[in-house]
């Protein structure tokens, strides 16, 4: 039943993912460094980061467990599968089957769960104190972005992403209010769980406020390259779910192997886009006190369930 | 017929031969042999009886039939373990200078002539007998509830000997008017006491009158089955008479009066047939199982909250009865079995744990189970068997009880759940740091003989896995009986 | 000659049932003790009329029995008694006196109320009196209820004995002779075991006040 | 001889090797060494069996005890099957661990321990067996007797012995309960089998009664709100071993005895039965996940999140019954399907995780995770499989627990079919709100397993604890292979659930299940909704050591070990961690009004700065204790009656008479 034209969709796909996930990481950075009239890094930036850290030897805490070393490969693993049944380019994936859309925020659950556990796996009191806040971020974004996933595939009667892409992009076009809601609260969860600016912000570091770089701080060389290339995997996959749910043209169907050569630049085109929007939301907003993530998840908790809600009384 | 003069017979003479050697060494091994003749004589007639069915003797003032005859058993046999039981422990109370031989005397002699009055009234057909017999019992406990002197045990004997009284005088206003009646629907004389031909006629006798006898007799014999409110004399006489008393008083007398309220609701049924002393007893029953649950849930004394819990539990036999039909009667009987049997035995073993701690206030008896572990775990099952805990026959009975409540009285059902509840909470709350945790006590050099608490478990636990089919038939004719059929 | 004889019968109800008031309104331990004689004086007589006009012989037995139980043994028993332990006066009662009787009168309504249908159909000449026996009865109960001292207690409690009696004979003609004995065996055993617990109660509160008979009660 | 025969002796050899324990009274050896192993062979065996059973008719049978009417009867159908198969499939691990747990000087001795355990077990099997009331009654009071008395194991602590009285009591009530539930379902026409209990059509109301006093007799052993005090006390209160039997297969058997009488002896099912269980589940979970999230003492900690488990079955049973009042079988056996499926993974995860603490427990005395840490290093088996059972339990994939959560939210999409406009705008927040409680799970297992074996040691004489004994280990092996082996075959695990359903609903989820491959988990079909865990596990694993091999080869393997760095913070120490209540900080900060907390926080200026929380079950001050003082009070009251005055006695004796004459009389 796997066609050729799948499996080849699907590892261009992933090889996609791993390509590209770095470059819209400069991207968005460029573009915040004009947006702050800063001069901007070289979009390859963060490339030549990953082939230095890659280069480094890693230095390791004493009493750092197996488990802190096996942890950033898990990390990155699940984000490349994650990148895998995402449909980026295409909605015929083999591996799409392996996994609907709640194993995919079991997925990116599985690898915060991990990551935490390095992080409090070396005794510093930073590195506790960031898995204890990803934990805090994570219980309150999960439900927020299964909800959100649950309005889509409420509407097109199927939890698996690929089906639910081909019904929202090849149906004639309607009008979805609870898609508009969710699609704010998708928005607050992406910009939450990667560790952006209003929750987080990745560019700096030792602040108090930290999260993302706490959970990272006793990683260095390999390890370290491993996990920035996740989290950019990260970003991507989210870029491409949101992408997908909400604007889902452009993705090619099952069977149409040349529409995946039309895909790409449209992904891209898309993409590029998205991260201009990143950067202007990061821009525009200030970070916002660790006190008051609670409240901003709540917030897309509450818009996700709306939607539903809204699904269920409009039957849209 | 020979078995019968036997049963009565033995404990008779038993009392009069103790009462002249009752002061000796070797009294407490004649107490219980008497009763062991009694036990072997009873179950003699037992066999008898189910050999040849329920039969009449001496001008038909005596009878035996199954309802009375499995009491009769039960009686001699409680009796019996209960005279094995008092025999060391009672020459303990000597040591400590408690009892005296003249005391012991009084003791032995009336122990037998209490259970010689509880077998007549049992076997008894004529109810003037009956209310002489009961009278009779009455009598002989109050002296063994006092016999310890001391100002406790007096006010309790006295308050005994009056409300007892008091009660039985009701009763026998109520014989009255049942003779009233007899005379008018068969004719007057010496026969027109004998419930066998009472309940021949029964469906003769006039309403009015023994709607008003019933009323009397049920107060009257009420009151000594404990039933709430006239119950008050029992706690105390519980408290303090010597605990054997206290055993026999809970395992038997209370049968005993419940019995004779049976056997008058069987003719005030007959004559009025409106259900009205079902109805009546039903009320007793749950007023009294609500009332002793909550007295039960402030008690300090170990023997005044189990003297408490029997109130309940006949309260519970009570309510039974008054349900009435094949089910709620059978499991009255069986509960007046297994209550009878769990709570002799519970009150051995508190027997033995209070006289070691010196004290019957439940504060200071701790850590049982390091003093004496057959001691404590016989206390930690009897308890967990009159709570109803299954695989012991209380649960049986209260399962029947209660399932046939569901379905004939919900009303009532919330009561009894509340009630059983609190009673959990409250016996089970205070014995639990009595028999587990540390202690301050030294180890018992020797383990007291407990043979007849654990005798009287296991037959419990028996009872409440396999109940044997001649025992079984039995129940179903004594309910039956009491059906009125 | 009949109806006057069984007019008597009633006449001697009415007296046990006011010598049953006196006994209520008495606080002379002494009187209540020749009261009580008094009282079982007329159960005696009653119990002969009947027996005389039922001519049920046994009756005749049981009026010997209640003569040498009631007027005789318990009466000299209990002079014996209060002499020993010298208790005369009985101080104080539950409620007072006035009211006690006006509760009398209201039990003796009651009594009336439920015997009446009965004694219609009671097949004894003296059916009558059967609401007075239960009068009786009730007072009595009421006087052991009012009193404070174990002897007066007593003595209620042997005077509601006779208004049982009372009943056993007018009501119906008499009990049983084997139960009458029983009954008589029990009350004078009764009435010993009494006798016993009186002294042991003096010597150990040396007095015979019940009030000392409370401490066993839930705090 | 009929499997229902075979399972009986199964049992026997339990009880006579209960029995055996006597005469072995403090021979540990004996104890430990054979008698405990062979129980854990039974287990086995009867796992086996009832694996068998599952598939094969109903077998019923009759034993010479009981009420002479009422001997016991027993019925092996897929129902009991199923749940057998949960107590020996989990007993056997437990056993095997207890084989190497127990030792002298726990208060009982370990022949009576053996004797209390194995009757235990004995009960629970009986219980699911049982074919009428009374046997039933039985063997439920003769379980929750054995298990109390392993809970006071070790009687000398005042506190133990409390709980156990505590459970003892809710046990007893909820026992009550279940007794009358059996007294309405019988009709009055006094015979108590379950097969006259099926034949009986009850009428709404007393179907009704049933049906809520059936919830509360069961919820009380289930632990749901506000019947679950007990729970948190108890648990930790029993050794280990118990402690796992117990909330691994003991609150299984009232959510078993829930399902006997909801859906096969009620007959009739009202839709509103559905959502109060809905909502009793979802009340139970959350707390319990809340509570559970503040916990400093390990073993409380694991409590918590069994109450929410049971919360979480709750709530799937409320569905199935929802979709079966409405006849929507296929629906109903899709969401009975997931509680049975989670019934089965929270028994191997749990006792996994309750056994694991019973090792660290053993190796370091200590229960307060706030004086652990680290422990990862000192026994690595231990960790290793604690941390599936951690995964499983916060229900991450591709381990059990995610399964059940999947198949739950599957059901969850499907209720807008539902006819009730109410029903379908509720049922989404339900939703919303188990997403929820699963993501929190997550929170409390990193917690945890975060503060238990990771980081440094918080007292130094963490540096000389023991790993767990080989026994130990092997227990701990199965159970922690029984959470994998779940979670990568879900398709072959539903087709044993299959036959449940068949007996239960009439329908079953099993053959398009089968239908859609044995690869890829789907209850409906491929395009709808799809999981494949074993694919899933080897695309992840493939990555992880592609990966790991392409870093190594394109780059280097260097590696230097040196001092943690923490942003060159110089002054490390362990205390500096983050604590169990640090942990539970954001929690108590976000449900602040949901807690009863009483805190001291120190000043700035304090010489000895000291912080302190407490956190109170609300229900126990807000339902439990005025309850007491009402009873107390009643009492009070009672005891007026009991004043002492024999001339009042008289009295009451006298308006007594006067009542009663009334009563005849008029």
């Amino acid at each position: 039943m796997v066609s050729w034209t799948g499996l080849l969709a699907q590892i261009l796909a992933i090889a996609l993912a791993l390509a590209l996930a770095p470059l819209l990481m400069g991207w968005v950075n460029q573009w915040r460094a004009w947006l702050q009239n800063r001069r901007a890094p070289s979009l390859l930036q963060p490339y030549r980061t990953l082939h230095k850290l890659f280069h480094k030897e890693s230095v390791l805490a004493e009493n750092a467990s197996p488990l802190f070393r096996i942890a950033p490969y898990i990390v990155f693993g699940c984000m490349a599968l994650a990148c895998g049944i995402a449909p980026t380019l295409s909605t015929d994936l083999p591996l799409a089957p392996a996994a609907d859309a709640i194993a995919l925020v079991g997925l990116f659950a599985l690898a915060r769960v991990f990551i935490s556990l390095a992080a409090m796996d070396v005794g510093t009191a930073f590195g506790s104190l960031g898995a204890r806040r990803e934990m805090l971020i994570g219980f309150l974004a999960e439900p927020a972005l299964l909800m959100v996933l649950f309005s889509a595939s409420l509407i097109t009667q199927s939890t698996s992403l690929a089906r639910i892409v081909e019904t929202l992009a090849h149906q004639s076009f309607a009008i979805y209010p609870s898609l508009a809601v969710a699609g704010v609260a998708f928005t607050f969860v992406s910009l939450a769980e990667n560790a952006r600016v209003p929750v987080d912000n990745p560019a700096t570091h030792l602040e108090l406020t930290m999260i993302h770089e706490a959970l990272i701080l006793e990683y260095s060389g390999r390890h370290l390259a491993l996990i920035e290339w996740a989290a950019a995997l990260k970003l991507f996959a989210y870029s491409c779910i949101g992408l997908a749910l909400f604007f889902p043209w452009g993705v090619a169907e099952a069977g149409t192997p040349l529409a995946i050569l039309f895909a790409i630049p449209a992904l891209v085109l898309k993409l590029a886009v998205g991260g201009v929007l990143l950067a202007v939301i990061e821009t525009i907003n200030a970070k916002m006190r660790l006190f008051r993530v609670p409240e901003f998840l709540a917030t897309a908790f509450l818009l996700a369930v709306i939607a539903l809600l809204v699904h269920v009384l409009l039957g849209a | 017929m020979e078995a019968l003069a036997l049963v009565l017979a033995l404990p008779l003479l038993g009392g009069l031969a103790l009462a002249l050697w009752g002061a000796r060494e070797r009294a407490g091994d004649l107490n219980a042999a008497v009763s062991l003749a009694a036990f072997l004589a009873s179950v003699w007639l037992t066999l008898i009886v189910v050999r040849e069915g329920p039969f009449t003797v001496w001008g038909e003032w005596f009878f035996v039939d199954p309802l009375n005859v499995f009491l009769v058993t039960l009686t001699t046999f409680v009796g019996f373990t209960t005279a094995l039981f008092a025999r060391p422990y009672m020459r303990i109370e000597l040591d400590h200078g408690k009892m005296t031989g003249p005391r012991m005397r009084l003791f032995h002699s009336m122990y037998q002539l209490f259970i010689a009055m509880m077998l007549v009234a049992l076997t008894t057909n004529n109810l003037g007998i009956l209310w002489v017999a009961m009278e009779a019992a009455t009598l002989a406990t109050v002296l063994l509830v006092s016999v310890y002197r001391t100002a406790a045990s007096l006010e309790a004997a006295w308050k005994y000997f009056i409300l007892c009284g008091v009660g039985i005088a009701q009763a026998l206003f109520g014989t009255i008017l049942v003779y009233l009646a007899a005379e008018r629907a068969g004719g007057g004389g010496e026969g027109a006491l004998l419930w066998t031909r009472l309940a021949e006629i029964a469906h003769l006798l006039d309403p009015g009158i023994l709607s008003l006898a019933f009323a009397f007799l049920l107060l009257g014999y009420g009151t000594k089955v404990g039933l709430v409110p006239v119950h008050n004399w029992l706690p105390d006489a519980h408290a303090e008479g010597p605990t054997p008393i206290s055993a026999v008083l809970s395992g038997l007398l209370l049968n005993v009066a419940l019995y004779a309220v049976l056997r008058c609701k069987v003719l005030a049924d007959g004559a009025m047939g409106d259900g009205l002393p079902g109805r009546m007893m039903v009320g007793f029953g749950l007023i009294t199982v609500v009332t002793a649950a909550f007295f039960l849930s402030r008690q300090r004394d170990v023997k005044r909250m189990f003297a408490y819990s029997s109130i309940e539990h006949m309260g519970l036999m009570t309510f039974a009865f008054g349900l009435g039909g094949p089910i709620a009667n059978f499991a009255g009987l069986l509960h007046m079995t297994v209550h009878a049997l769990v709570k002799s035995a519970i009150f051995f073993a508190v027997g033995h744990a209070a006289q070691k701690a010196g004290t019957q206030v439940m504060e200071d008896i701790r850590g049982l189970l390091k003093v004496s572990p057959t001691v404590g775990w016989g206390l930690m099952l009897g308890t967990l068997a009159i709570l109803g805990m299954p695989p012991f026959g209380v649960f049986a009975s209260e399962f029947l009880i209660l399932t046939t409540a569901m379905r004939e009285l919900p009303w009532a059902t919330p009561f009894l759940l509340v009630a059983l509840g609190v009673a959990f909470a409250s016996i089970f709350g205070r014995v639990q740091p009595m028999v587990f945790g540390e202690t301050a006590l030294r180890p018992l050099a020797h383990p007291p003989a407990l043979v007849p608490v654990f005798v009287h478990l296991g037959l419990a636990l028996m009872l409440g896995l396999y109940i044997p089919p001649w025992l079984n038939t039995w129940y179903e004719q004594a309910a039956r009986m009491i059906a009125g059929g | 000659m009949e109806s006057l004889l069984a007019q008597t019968i009633n006449l001697f109800a009415v007296a046990l049932l006011v010598l049953a008031f006196a006994m209520i309104a008495q606080r002379r331990i002494l009187t209540l003790i020749h009261l009580y004689t008094l009282q079982g004086a007329a159960l005696v007589a009653a119990t002969l009329v009947v027996a005389h006009l039922t001519g049920q012989h046994h009756l005749y037995g049981s009026a010997i029995l209640t003569f040498v139980l009631k007027v005789v043994l318990i009466p000299v028993m209990l002079h014996r008694v209060i002499d020993r332990l010298n208790v005369r006066w009985d101080v104080e009662t539950l409620f007072n006196i006035p009211t006690t009787m006006l509760i009398g009168i209201v039990l003796v309504i009651v009594a009336f109320n439920l015997a009446a249908p009965i004694a219609s159909l009671s097949a004894s000449i003296a059916r009558g009196t059967l609401g007075i026996a239960l009068a009786c009865m009730l007072l009595s109960f009421l006087m052991m209820i009012v009193r404070a001292k174990a002897v007066p207690q007593v003595i209620g409690f042997l005077s509601m004995e006779n208004g049982l009696f009372f009943a056993a004979t007018a009501a119906t003609a008499g009990m049983p002779m084997i139960v009458e004995l029983g009954i008589a065996f029990d009350v004078l055993v009764g009435i010993l075991i009494l006798g016993v617990f009186m002294f042991q109660i003096r010597e150990q509160f040396d007095s015979l006040d019940i009030r000392h008979l409370e401490r066993l009660k839930e705090d | 001889m009929m499997l229902l025969d075979w399972l009986l002796v199964v049992i026997a050899g339990w009880l006579a090797l209960g029995v055996a324990g006597i005469p072995a009274l403090r021979n540990t050896g004996v104890v430990a060494r054979l008698l405990f192993p062979a129980g854990a062979f039974l287990a086995l065996v009867l796992a086996g069996l009832a694996l068998a059973a599952l598939f094969t008719e109903p077998q019923t049978a009759v034993l010479a005890l009981g009420l002479p009417t009422l001997p016991f009867h027993l019925r092996l159908d897929g129902l009991s099957a199923f749940f057998l198969l949960v107590i020996g499939a989990a007993g056997a691990g437990i056993s095997l661990f207890a084989a190497g747990y127990f030792r002298q000087g726990e208060g009982t001795p370990p022949g009576l321990m053996c004797l209390e355990y194995h009757l235990f077990l004995a009960s629970m099997a009986l219980v699911v067996l049982a074919d009428d009331a009374y046997a039933f009654m039985v063997a439920w009071e003769t379980m929750a007797l054995s298990s109390f008395f392993l809970v006071t194991a070790n009687h000398r602590v005042p506190a133990i012995r409390s709980a156990g009285f505590l459970y003892l009591l809710v046990a007893h009530v909820g026992a009550l309960a279940i007794l009358l539930t059996f007294g309405v379902l019988q009709a009055g026409t006094g015979d108590y089998t379950f097969a006259n209990m099926r034949a009986q059509s009850l009428s709404p109301l007393w179907a009704s009664v049933a049906f809520l006093l059936a919830t509360v007799g069961f919820g009380a052993k289930a632990g749901v709100l506000p019947l679950h005090v007990w729970l948190p006390e108890a648990h930790p209160a029993a050794p280990s071993p118990v402690s796992a039997l117990m909330s691994a297969v003991m609150l299984k058997t009232a959510i078993y005895g829930l399902l006997r009488v909801v859906f096969d002896l009620a007959g009739t099912q009202l839709w509103w039965w559905g959502v109060v269980l809905l909502g009793l589940g979802l009340a139970t979970a959350l707390f319990g996940v809340i509570y559970s999230a503040v916990q400093s003492d390990m073993k409380r900690l694991l409590a918590y999140s069994s109450i929410e488990n049971i919360g979480l079955l709750f709530v799937g049973m409320g569905l199935a019954v929802l979709f079966h009042a409405y006849a929507m079988s296929a629906l109903a056996a899709l969401a009975l399907t997931a509680t049975l499926f989670h019934v089965a993974s929270h028994a191997c995860f749990k006792s996994l995780l309750f056994l694991a603490t019973g090792s660290v427990l053993h190796a370091t005395g200590e229960r307060s995770l706030g004086k652990l840490g680290g422990l990862i290093r000192r026994m690595p088996w231990v960790a290793a499989l604690s941390l599936v059972g951690v995964l499983a339990s916060s229900g991450l994939p591709p381990f059990s627990g995610f399964v059940a959560e999947w198949l739950l939210l599957q059901s969850f999409l499907f209720t807008t079919g539902l006819p009730n406009s109410f029903l379908n705008m509720l049922v989404p927040v339900v939703a919303a709100a188990i997403a929820l409680v699963a993501a929190l799970a997550g929170y409390v297992m990193v917690k945890f397993y975060g503060v238990i074996f990771l980081g440094q040691p918080r007292e130094p004489h963490l540096a000389h604890a023991h790993p767990a004994s080989p026994l130990e280990r092997a227990g701990l092996v199965w159970l922690g292979a029984g959470c994998v082996l779940l979670g990568l075959f879900p398709v072959q695990v539903i087709g044993v659930i299959d036959p449940v359903t068949q007996v239960l609903l009439g329908a079953g989820v099993g053959e398009t299940v089968r239908a859609n491959g044995w690869l890829f988990l789907s209850p409906t079909s491929l395009g709808r909704a799809s999981y494949g865990p074993l694919v899933f596990l080897l695309v992840v694993a493939f990555a992880v050591a592609l990966t790991a091999w392409l870093v190594h080869r394109l780059y280097h393997g260097r590696l230097r070990r040196s001092a943690p760095w923490d942003c060159g913070f110089p002054a490390q120490t362990a205390r500096m961690q983050d604590s169990a209540e640090g942990f539970g900080q954001p929690i108590r900060e976000i449900f602040n009004p949901v807690f009863r907390m009483t805190r001291e926080l120190p000043t700035p200026f304090d010489a000895a700065p000291k912080y302190r929380v407490t956190i109170e079950d609300p229900f126990w001050h807000g339902l439990y204790l005025p309850v007491a003082r009402l009873t107390e009070r009643l009492a009070r009251l009672v005891g007026r009656l009991q004043q002492g005055r024999i001339a009042i006695y008289l009295l009451y004796s006298f308006l007594t008479l006067i009542v009663l004459l009334g009563v005849v009389r008029w």
